[in-house]
C-alpha cells in the first residue's frame, strides 16, 4: 500500500470539510493529475467498512456509512419519580375532580406550573375534562385509567377517603380539608 | 514532529547567559529554582551534596543583584541568609564541632533536606519537559475533524406510587390554608350620630324661621342617594332613633297619626322646660 | 468480520471525543464484559494504517498517527502558550495527584498565584479532587482524562518517569495513583 494513500487518510479524517482534489494534491505533495489512483486505493480500503470515502461536488471525505446510522442515536429508557409538586398536582385533581385550574391553586396554596398539567398530561394520567358553566368558561380536569391502573387502584373508588387518610396518619387531624373531598361543591361554596 | 511545540520553548530556562542572569530576577519561579538553575549553571552535582558549592553561588548572584540595586523579593534574601548560616554551620572547624554535636547534626540534617528538595524538583521538571515533548492532540495528532456526533434520547417514564400520591395529599392538606376564609360583607349604613348631627343643623337652620315650625315626614330627611332598600332602611332607623334622642331632649316633636301612619317631625320653637 | 466490530468502528468514527467501554457496549448492545475482543479486532483493522484505535484513561478514540503530523499542519489549532510556572504546576500535580496547593508549593520552594492553576483548569487539564482529610480540609488537585487525551496517556500508569521519582523516594514504590481506572487491556501498549 502507497504511503500516499495513508497520508490522504490522515488528511481526510483530520479535515472538517470535504476537500477538493486541488487541495489534497497540496496538502499532500502530490501531483493533482496523480491523485485520483490513490484515492480509488482508499475507497477499497473502506470498502467493508463503517466507514465510506463519499464525492461531492469534486469534494472528497470519509464519513460514516448511513447503515449505520441508527447507531449513532441512542434512545435511552428512564424511569424517574415525581415531583412533589406534580404528585400534590395529581393528588389534588384525583380528589377533587372534575377541577379547574384555579381550583387546583387554590387548594394547594400556589401556583401550579402549566409544566406539572402537560407533563401529567403527557404521561396519559389526566384529561381535560368539560368546561365549567362559569365566567370564563374554565377547563376541568380528570384522572384517567391509566392513572388507576399506574397507581394500582381498581377505580377511583379505592382512593382512600379522607377520613382513612387521617386514620392512617396521613393528614393531621387539625387539617383544613372538609371531609368528603369527592364533592367538589362543599369546598367551594359561597 | 511539527515545527512548533510551545510548550518545549516555554521550559527551556529564560536566562541562557551569565550576563542576563546577572541583570534578571523575574525568570525565575523562586528561589529554589533560581538554585536549580545555578546548579545546572556550574555543573554542581546535587546528587553528591556539594551544597555549599551551590550556598556559594547562590549568595555570590545575590550579592551581585544588590549591588546592581535590582529589586529582589524578600524570599531570594531570606535563602541567601540561610545559606550563609547553613555555610558556616557546615564550616565549623573540627573542635567546635565537637562541643556543638547536635547543630552539626542539624546543619548536614538541613544540607540534605535542601539537597532533596532541589533534586525533587529537578527530577519533575526533566520529566514535565518530557510529558511535554510528547506527540500531543491537536498538534501531532488529530481526532477526526468533522465527527457525525453522537446523540442520546432520552425516554423518560414516571413511576406511580400510591403512597407517595398520598403522602404529597397529605402533606399538602396540612400545609394548605383554608380555600375560604368567610368575611362578612361590610355595608355603609348610616350612624345614629350622623342622623343626629343633620337634625341638628337642620333645627338651627328653621329655628324661628317662618314656616319653621312646620311639621315633615321622618323620610324626607332621608339623603336621595340612597336607592337600595337594605341601606335606605338603615338611614330610616338611623333617623328614627336619633329622632327619639332629640325628642327626649326637647328639641324636637314627634307625632304619629296612627299606626303604620308617616312619623311627623318638627322643630320646637322654644324649650318648654 | 463481525458486524459488532463495525458498529464498534462506526461508533467510534462518528464520535466528538472517546467512549467509555460502557457507552461503547450500550450504544453497540453488546455486554460490557464481550466488547474487549471486538475492540482488539477493530484495532487490528487499523494496524498499518493513517489512523489508529487509541485508548486514554479507559476510553477509546480513533486517532491520527502521530507520523502524519507533518501533513495536517492545517488542523492545528492555536495552542495557548502556558506560562512555566503553569507548567510545572501541570508537572507537580501529575506526578504527585492528589495535591493540595500547600504541597505544591512546597515542592516547588515557590507561592502558586492562582493564575496557574485557573489556566491549567480552563485548558481542561486538572479539576478538583476531594477534600483532604485533615486540618482545614485543602482541597486536592487531580488530572483530567482531557489531559490524558492531550498527552497521549493510557493512563496515569503511563506517565514518563514515574519509576525515577519512585527510585529518588519522591512517590512510594507502592503508590497508587488515583483517577487511573485498571487498564481495560493490555491491548494497546504504547
Amino acid at each position: 500500500m502507497s504511503d500516499i494513500v495513508l497520508v490522504l487518510e490522515a488528511i481526510l479524517f483530520a479535515s472538517k470539510e470535504p476537500l477538493s482534489v486541488k487541495e489534497l494534491a497540496l496538502r499532500a505533495a502530490v501531483e493533482e493529475q496523480d491523485i485520483e489512483p490513490y484515492l480509488r486505493e482508499l475507497a477499497s480500503l473502506y470498502e467493508e467498512r463503517a466507514v465510506e470515502l463519499v464525492e461531492r461536488d469534486g469534494r472528497y471525505a470519509l464519513q460514516t456509512r448511513s447503515e449505520y446510522a441508527s447507531f449513532l442515536s441512542h434512545e435511552q429508557e428512564e424511569s424517574r419519580d415525581l415531583s412533589r409538586a406534580a404528585l400534590e398536582v395529581l393528588g389534588v385533581i384525583a380528589y377533587h375532580q372534575p377541577i379547574t385550574r384555579a381550583e387546583i391553586e387554590a387548594i394547594r396554596g400556589v401556583g401550579t406550573s402549566k409544566g406539572s398539567l402537560d407533563m401529567l398530561m403527557e404521561q396519559g394520567w389526566i384529561k381535560p375534562g368539560s368546561r365549567r358553566d362559569e365566567l370564563g368558561r374554565p377547563g376541568t380536569w380528570l384522572t384517567t385509567s391509566e392513572f388507576c391502573d399506574a397507581f394500582g387502584l381498581e377505580s377511583l373508588k379505592d382512593l382512600p377517603g379522607l377520613d382513612e387518610l387521617r386514620d392512617g396518619g396521613f393528614i393531621a387531624a387539625n387539617d383544613t380539608l372538609p371531609n368528603s373531598p369527592q364533592k367538589q361543591s362543599e369546598l367551594f361554596e359561597n | 514532529m511539527s515545527p512548533s511545540i510551545p510548550f518545549e520553548e516555554d521550559v527551556k530556562p529564560a536566562m541562557a547567559t551569565e550576563h542576563v542572569l546577572n541583570v534578571h530576577l523575574d525568570g525565575f519561579e523562586g528561589p529554589i529554582d533560581l538554585l536549580l538553575h545555578l546548579a545546572r549553571e556550574h555543573k554542581i552535582d546535587l546528587a553528591q551534596l556539594s551544597i555549599l558549592e551551590l550556598a556559594r553561588q547562590y549568595i555570590k548572584f545575590i550579592d551581585e543583584a544588590v549591588n546592581l540595586k535590582l529589586e529582589i523579593a524578600a524570599d531570594y534574601l531570606v535563602m541567601a541568609a540561610w545559606l550563609a548560616f547553613l555555610k558556616s554551620r557546615l564550616l565549623l572547624p573540627q573542635a567546635e564541632q565537637a562541643l556543638d554535636g547536635e547543630e552539626e547534626d542539624d546543619a548536614h540534617a538541613m544540607a540534605q533536606a535542601l539537597a532533596k528538595q532541589l533534586l525533587h524538583l529537578e527530577t519533575l521538571q526533566g520529566l514535565t519537559m518530557r510529558l511535554m515533548a510528547r506527540p500531543k492532540l491537536g498538534v501531532d495528532k488529530f481526532h477526526r475533524g468533522a465527527p457525525e456526533g453522537l446523540k442520546r434520547y432520552k425516554n423518560i417514564h414516571y413511576i406511580g406510587n400510591l403512597y407517595d400520591l398520598l403522602r404529597a395529599y397529605g402533606d399538602m392538606a396540612q400545609r394548605r390554608q383554608p380555600v375560604k376564609i368567610y368575611k362578612p360583607i361590610a355595608h355603609k349604613l348610616m350612624a345614629v350620630e350622623d342622623a343626629k348631627n343633620r337634625l341638628v343643623t337642620w333645627i338651627a337652620r328653621v329655628l324661628g324661621k317662618p314656616r319653621g315650625d312646620v311639621w315633615l315626614p321622618l323620610d324626607a330627611f332621608l339623603p336621595v342617594s340612597s336607592n337600595d332598600g337594605l341601606s335606605r332602611r338603615g338611614q330610616r332607623v338611623a333617623f328614627f332613633t336619633a329622632g327619639l334622642e332629640l325628642a327626649k331632649q326637647g328639641a324636637i316633636d314627634l307625632k304619629q297619626d296612627k299606626a303604620f301612619a308617616p312619623l311627623m317631625m318638627r322643630a320646637r320653637k322654644e324649650e318648654r322646660a
